[in-house]
């Protein structure tokens, strides 16, 4: 069952971010996006990290996608004038090397061993909130601060005048 | 401390600070009070030169070693400490640096107009650099003045030059620099190796002249001595960069260049690089001997087609420079002796060649020799100088250069004959080279209009090249003060040098060193 | 039961898409996209690899990962807009103002 | 004070020396001005620009010319007084100390006052010493002699030159540095002098700066004396590392001692003596390096007579006579010096048959004459050389003066084919005239005639000579007094081929110039008379008096060559005498008949032979080959050095290094090309690079 899963919402994160990066519009590729980080919620609650699972919702479909939304609607890039793409030397290279850089993590991806034990609930509220607030305590401050600085950065930039 | 007791105590130390105490005084003069400002620059290096006086007057004729040392801790967990001191290869160079720092500046008077303020401060802090080289016995003290001698100089040259300045200031520069680097690294190296033998961290020269140093590693050691060095003399082929600077450089520029930066070159040689490196010196013997008798010979005969008069003295430097290196390499009292009297010499007529050169400039604004022609007749004064200098840089008897160059081709002939021969060579085409160019200059008719209108040397002109044709006559008739200063010390070098060069051959595997023992093995 | 490599792997693939849509794409917020993909496949690879070494620091590393990728989207879309009314484009090739 | 006057004997280079410096404080305070100011040019300090007359035959030279009347400054008669004077002192001094030491026994006649140490560098020890020995004294009463006549005679010959301070400036430095030449005890000193007289001679040839060709001349005088010096310096250092010493008496007392131990081979010395022979053709104007002397003529008629006749040009036999010691060691050398001294006899005298320049036939009779003294030396006739130099020096001083009275009384003119017919205009000066070449033509009873023929006696007798080297030097001898007469009937007799002009201003010189002709005839004439040979029932003072130089190196060098000489009868050395006298007559008579009676044959002749004419009218090419053959190469060579070498080759690789690195940068640079796409592909790159390499170690392990 659990292989079943896994393989189909693996294909469908797979292509969908396939369809991310093909969309000749970014409206497209935002819609595909989302399907993508679906697929990916499901994958996480598949390892018992509900939690997660729900930010990676709530957070990224829900907050992240939308901004991206938002901005593709408020900057309204004509059709016409949209980048036409054309396969220069350095995107083929660019992409072969993405191919060979898949290949090769998927050959150091297989060396890699690790006990495959029972699932450990990691990915609950209960695991990583004790994670969050006893060992990473300071790191979890200084993301606040990361937060912070990024939404008076974001201000500050898309203000008209500064 | 009273400025009796600072002067008894500390005679060096105030010989260095002064000029850069007269900088930073210089500083609070209103920029355009130009008269105030060369004034009190001249005032001060004529107090140093009158306080150097009295480090002649100090001197200990028969004192072998440093005398006047003054130390203290400057960095003393790396043992790098403050050690100046002065002995009888110092001596003289540090005389001829204060001697003709005055004399420089009188000749700017009029010479530089633009600047007047920072010109002069750059020129204090050059002074306190270069009497630094010559003072400093502690290496890491030494590398801070040789390195800082740099910057003013490429100012001097690359703010108040002639047309190619930038070109000129830069290739100085980086010439200069490439070969120091390279010492610093030797520095590093010698400094980690008397740890690895004593223990002791330290820069004090005199310690480390106690050192017996591998063969291997004095022959990599003195070879980027030798660079730096080297590109300073400069040794033929490493002499491009002294036309170009000569050329561009202003006249007093051009003087301090020729007669101390130059210095600076020869004397690290006496200083480091031989009196460190005894093995490898006499190793590399032969190849330096060969380069300075290819620079003498090449530096004739390329001055003999200059058009230029100021790039005609500037190959001649590198011809007497030649001399000067063959000297050192003949590791002998009369060569060394030579070598040291013949930088002191080179300084004084170079130097006045230079000014004499400046002279003209400034009233005709070009250099080249084909635009005189008949100058005799219209500035006798003048053309009575340029003949003393003219007669002084070809080692005429009677004038500084010949006691100079015999004591050298002397030396040099003791040990390697055929150098000295083909070096004595050099001094046929320095008559040549000179002659025809004074005569190209001074003699004829006046075909220019022009110089119908020069007017001869005015007071303040003599009154600075009266110093030093004074000295050109003294050297030549009387030499016995200067080369009586040299010998204690001269001589305990050239019997350290062997002592030193049989210690570290005796403590190092056979064939380390081919050229020395197949010299040796075949006496 | 699945194997761990099978979502490294996975993570992989998601992780070289992402590379691949911001080497090849010249739309600026596509490549920003790509970013979030490339981030997402690494978040698969820390949540695999938390729950099956037991170790709570998957989660948390995801967690971070996430806040990271909002903070960036959000930086980055203020940057995109800055830029597009200087500018009037989303191509980033026509962005060489740093090209000498 | 047991020395008496001879404590006194630095006064005699002292004294010029002092002239030098009353004489330069003149020159420099007075005349600068005075001659700037009657340019109109400006003075120092800049009064603004003059605008003065500069025609250029105002300034070039006026000696002898009709020239301006200025009036004569007082400064000038104290110039006029100084000059002459302190070199008349230093002779009446040189003459008092040689009195003194010839009061000495004979072999106590060496004098050596030390002034002061000079250089002092580990062993090398060099005192500023004065030594007056037989051989200095000679030279030095030659010299103070001599020197004092024409400076008299200088006193009227430049009275119309505009520059009279500066010329007795540079005559009497020439006299001090003369004096410290002969003077000198050691070699280093004597080297001193040496180059102090080049200098001198180069100062006086280029005295009319103005004139291209003196000022060449100058220079060319002073190179080759380089080269000569060159070989004088390296043989000072052979000398100094061989001896140990550059001191005369110690070098020479060490000669049996480092024979006998083997240090001081013949290889050795022939080197050394071939260095010093080379400093010697240099000064004395041999083969190879005579070339400068003739050129030497653009200087004024009295220094020709003093430097480039009587005095410096002789300094290279006093040196090759003071070292006899060590040429007497090395026989290569004696041939060697020997055949040139002929060679350049011959050679020269050729030379100075076509030259129509009174001044330059004279030229090239002194360096035959030179060559002459150097044949003498080759075969060990020292004392034969030295006494010829000394006759040589009052009838060759005589013969410039008296052309220089010629010139002075012609306005200058030179060239004998405008001259002729001078007897009636110049009595004086064509009597006394006559005695010096009645001498140089070696006419018995004069002074050349003992000198010469001691010469050609002992080329003929001597160990060293060979009747060869007597026959070219009694060609010579003859071709001389060809030349000599040829001089003197197109000078003084025939027809006057004067410009009008030139010759309605002829007229005799003043007495300052006549007195001292005068007292050269005399000495021309008597001076031989102390060196009658004893073959002639003369005494031979002359060689007596050097003997204590000579004859102790003799006695240890070549002792068989005195004693072959005195085997051979008297009978052929009077026969000898004769012959060559006879010649000498035969050279006379051709003159007489070419120039007295047939006139038009000389350049009938020309005409025959105009190849061999054009040859020997120019010198054989020699200047040609030289300046073909040494001077243009070295100067192509060096343009070369300094165009390809300097600045294509060296600095082509520092200039070619900075391009690199700044090619290089270029390149470089375009991987940040600005382009965010290329970053994101050069980071990919990376990933790729470094997540292989990781892989590459796994498997690896």
């Amino acid at each position: 069952m659990e292989t079943v899963l896994f393989i189909l919402f693996g294909a469908i994160a797979v292509c969908g971010a396939i369809m991310v990066v093909t969309r000749k519009h970014p409206m497209a590729s935002a819609l595909y996006l989302i399907l993508t980080l679906f697929a990916v919620a499901a994958l996480f609650v598949l390892r018992q990290a509900h939690f997660l699972a729900a930010i990676q919702v709530i957070i990224y479909a829900g907050a992240v996608v939308v901004l991206f939304i938002f901005v593709i609607m408020l900057i309204n890039v004509p059709e016409d004038r949209l980048p036409v793409e054309r396969a220069t030397t350095m995107r083929v290279l660019g992409v072969l090397a993405a191919g060979f850089f898949i290949l090769e993590s998927a050959v150091l991806a297989r060396r890699f061993w690790m006990p495959i034990g029972p699932v450990a609930e990691v990915g609950t509220v209960e695991a990583v909130g004790r994670a969050l607030f006893t060992d990473y305590l300071l790191a979890f401050e200084i993301t606040s601060v990361l937060l912070l600085a990024a939404v008076i950065g974001a201000i500050a930039l898309a203000k008209r005048k500064i | 401390m009273t400025g009796v007791a600072l002067l008894d105590q500390h005679l060096l130390s105030v010989l260095i600070a002064l000029p850069l105490v007269g900088a930073a005084l210089l500083l609070f003069f209103p920029q355009g009070a130009n008269d105030a400002i060369r004034k009190f620059t001249l005032l001060v290096t004529i107090a140093d030169f009158l306080l150097s006086l009295s480090v002649v007057a100090r001197f200990d004729v028969a004192t072998a070693g440093m005398q006047l040392v003054e130390r203290a801790p400057w960095i003393p967990q790396y043992g790098i400490s403050y050690i100046v001191g002065v002995d009888g290869i110092s001596l003289w160079i540090l005389m001829l640096t204060t001697f003709i720092m005055p004399i420089t500046i009188a000749s700017t008077w009029s010479a530089v107009t633009k600047n007047v303020k920072e010109f002069m401060v750059f020129m204090l802090v050059l002074e306190t650099a270069m009497v630094g080289v010559f003072l400093a016995t502690d290496l890491f003290l030494f590398y801070i003045f040789w390195e800082l001698v740099l910057i003013p100089m490429y100012f001097l040259i690359g703010v108040w030059g002639g047309e190619r300045r930038i070109y000129a200031a830069i290739k100085f520069f980086l010439y200069t620099f490439a070969g120091s680097v390279l010492m610093l690294v030797a520095i590093i190296a010698l400094y980690f190796h008397h740890y690895a033998v004593t223990g002791v961290y330290t820069m004090d020269l005199m310690k480390l002249y106690e050192l017996t140093i591998p063969v291997k590693l004095q022959l990599w050691l003195f070879a980027a001595f030798f660079l730096a060095f080297a590109f300073k003399v400069p040794m033929f082929p490493f002499h491009t960069w002294l036309p170009d600077a000569h050329v561009e450089a202003p006249t007093a520029g051009s003087v301090i260049l020729a007669a101390v930066l130059l210095k600076m070159g020869t004397y690290g040689f006496l200083r480091f690089a031989m009196a460190l490196f005894p093995v490898a010196a006499a190793d590399w013997t032969p190849l330096i001997a060969v380069l300075a008798v290819i620079g003498i010979i090449y530096g004739a005969l390329v001055a003999m087609v200059q058009k230029d008069v100021k790039k005609l003295v500037a190959y001649s430097s590198v011809s007497h420079l030649g001399f000067v290196m063959l000297g050192l390499f003949a590791f002998n009292l009369q060569g060394i002796e030579g070598a040291i009297l013949q930088m002191v010499n080179h300084g004084i007529s170079t130097g006045a060649l230079f000014l004499i050169v400046g002279i003209i400039y400034e009233r005709r604004h070009t250099r080249l020799i084909s635009e005189f022609g008949g100058l005799a007749k219209v500035v006798p004064v003048f053309c009575l100088c340029f003949m003393i200098v003219t007669l002084s840089s070809i080692g005429v008897p009677g004038t500084n250069g010949f006691v100079g160059e015999f004591l050298i081709l002397l030396g040099a002939f003791k040990v390697q004959k055929w150098y000295a021969v083909v070096a004595a060579t050099g001094v046929i085409f320095a008559a040549v080279y000179m002659l025809w160019m004074f005569q190209r200059v001074m003699y004829g008719k006046i075909t220019n209009e022009e110089n119908l209108r020069l007017t001869d040397m005015n007071g303040r002109e003599v009154a600075y090249m009266l110093p030093l044709l004074l000295f050109i006559l003294w050297i030549g008739v009387y030499p016995q003060p200067f080369l009586r200063r040299m010998d204690a010390s001269v001589n305990a070098f050239v019997t350290r040098f062997e002592a030193k060069k049989q210690a570290a051959l005796a403590g190092s595997p056979a064939g380390e060193t081919m050229l020395v023992r197949y010299f040796d093995g075949k006496k | 039961m699945i194997a761990p490599s099978a979502y490294l792997l996975l993570s992989a693939i998601l992780f070289g898409i992402g590379v691949v849509g911001v080497v090849a794409r010249k739309n600026i917020l596509i490549i920003l996209m790509s970013v979030e993909l490339m981030l997402n496949g690494v978040n698969v690879a820390f949540v695999a690899a938390g729950s099956y070494l037991g170790d709570a620091a998957g989660g948390v590393f995801a967690f971070m990962v996430m806040t990271v990728a909002a903070a960036e989207a959000a930086v980055g879309l203020a940057l995109l807009i800055a830029l597009y009314r200087l500018k009037e484009t989303v191509d980033i090739t026509e962005l060489k103002v740093l090209k000498w | 004070m047991v020395n008496g006057i001879l404590d006194y004997l630095w006064l005699v280079p002292a004294l010029p020396l002092l002239g030098v410096v009353l004489n330069g404080a003149i020159a420099l305070l007075v005349e600068r001005p005075f001659l700037l100011k009657e340019a109109g040019l400006p003075l120092a300090g800049g009064h603004g620009a003059g605008h003065g007359s500069h025609d250029d035959a105002h300034g070039a030279s006026s000696h002898g010319s009709a020239h301006g009347h200025h009036e004569t400054p007082a400064y000038r008669k104290l110039v006029a007084f100084i000059a002459p004077g302190v070199v008349g002192a230093a002779f009446v001094v040189a003459l008092l100390c040689v009195l003194s030491l010839a009061s000495r026994p004979a072999d106590g006649r060496t004098f050596v006052q030390i002034l002061f140490p000079w250089i002092q560098a580990g062993s090398l020890l060099v005192p500023a010493a004065l030594q007056l020995d037989p051989l200095s004294s000679v030279m030095a009463l030659v010299v103070t002699g001599v020197g004092f006549l024409i400076h008299v005679y200088s006193v009227g010959y430049m009275s119309h030159e505009r520059a009279f301070a500066r010329y007795f400036v540079f005559l009497n430095l020439f006299m001090f540095a003369m004096l410290i030449l002969v003077l000198a005890n050691n070699y280093l000193l004597m080297f001193v002098g040496w180059e102090g007289v080049g200098l001198c001679s180069y100062l006086l040839i280029g005295f009319w700066y103005e004139k291209q060709s003196a000022s060449d001349a100058g220079k060319k005088a002073f190179v080759a004396n380089r080269i000569g010096d060159f070989g004088v310096l390296l043989a000072m250092f052979l000398v100094f590392w061989t001896f140990g010493s550059l001191t005369y008496t110690e070098v020479f007392a060490k000669v049996p001692l480092l024979r006998e131990s083997g240090v001081l081979t013949t290889g050795l010395a022939t080197v050394i003596t071939l260095l010093l022979f080379l400093g010697a053709t240099g000064k004395s104007a041999q083969i190879p390096l005579y070339v400068w002397l003739p050129d030497a003529m653009e200087g004024p008629t009295p220094v020709s007579a003093l430097i480039h006749a009587a005095t410096m040009v002789t300094a290279g036999v006093y040196m090759v006579a003071r070292s006899s010691a060590l040429f007497l060691l090395a026989p290569d050398t004696m041939m060697v010096v020997a055949v040139i001294g002929a060679v350049t006899a011959i050679f020269s005298a050729t030379i100075g048959i076509c030259q129509t320049d009174i001044k330059r036939v004279l030229a090239y009779s002194t360096v035959s004459q030179l060559g002459y003294m150097f044949l003498a030396c080759g075969v060990g006739a020292f004392t034969a050389a030295i006494f010829h130099l000394m006759t040589h020096a009052f009838f060759k001083a005589l013969l410039f003066l008296g052309s220089g009275s010629v010139i002075h009384a012609l306005s200058g003119e030179q060239d004998m084919q405008k001259m002729g017919g001078l007897k009636k205009y110049v009595p004086v000066t064509f009597a006394t005239m006559f005695v010096a070449t009645l001498a140089i033509a070696g006419i018995p009873g004069l002074s050349g005639f003992f000198s010469k023929d001691e010469i050609l006696w002992q080329a003929f007798s001597s160990s060293h000579g060979s009747p060869f080297l007597w026959g070219i030097a009694a060609l010579a001898a003859g071709i001389t007094a060809f030349y000599m007469f040829r001089l003197v009937f197109l000078t003084f007799f025939g027809k006057s081929r004067m410009d009008p002009e030139v010759e309605k201003h002829a007229h005799e010189s003043p007495w300052t110039m006549t007195v001292p002709l005068m007292i050269l005839a005399v000495l021309s004439v008597a001076g031989g008379w102390i060196g009658i040979p004893a073959v002639l029932g003369g005494s031979n003072l002359f060689e007596h008096w050097l003997a204590p130089v000579f004859h102790p190196v003799a006695a240890a060098g070549a002792a068989h060559g005195a004693e072959a000489a005195v085997h051979h009868p008297a009978a052929l050395e009077i026969g000898l005498m004769a012959l060559s006298v006879a010649i000498a007559l035969c050279g006379i008579g051709l003159a007489y008949f070419l120039y007295r009676v047939r006139t038009g044959k000389p350049a009938e002749i020309a005409k025959q032979w105009p190849t061999l004419y054009d040859v020997v009218y120019h010198k054989y090419y020699i200047d040609e080959f030289y300046e073909w053959a040494v001077i243009r190469r070295i100067v192509t060579i060096s343009i070369g050095l300094w165009e390809m070498f300097d600045a294509l080759f060296i600095d082509g690789i520092v200039n070619g290094a900075a391009d690199l690195v700044r090619a290089a940068g270029d390149r470089v640079r375009r991987l940040q090309g600005g382009v965010v796409g290329g970053y994101a592909f050069s980071l990919l790159a990376g990933a790729v690079l470094l997540v292989g390499y990781i892989l590459y170690r796994s498997v690896v392990q």
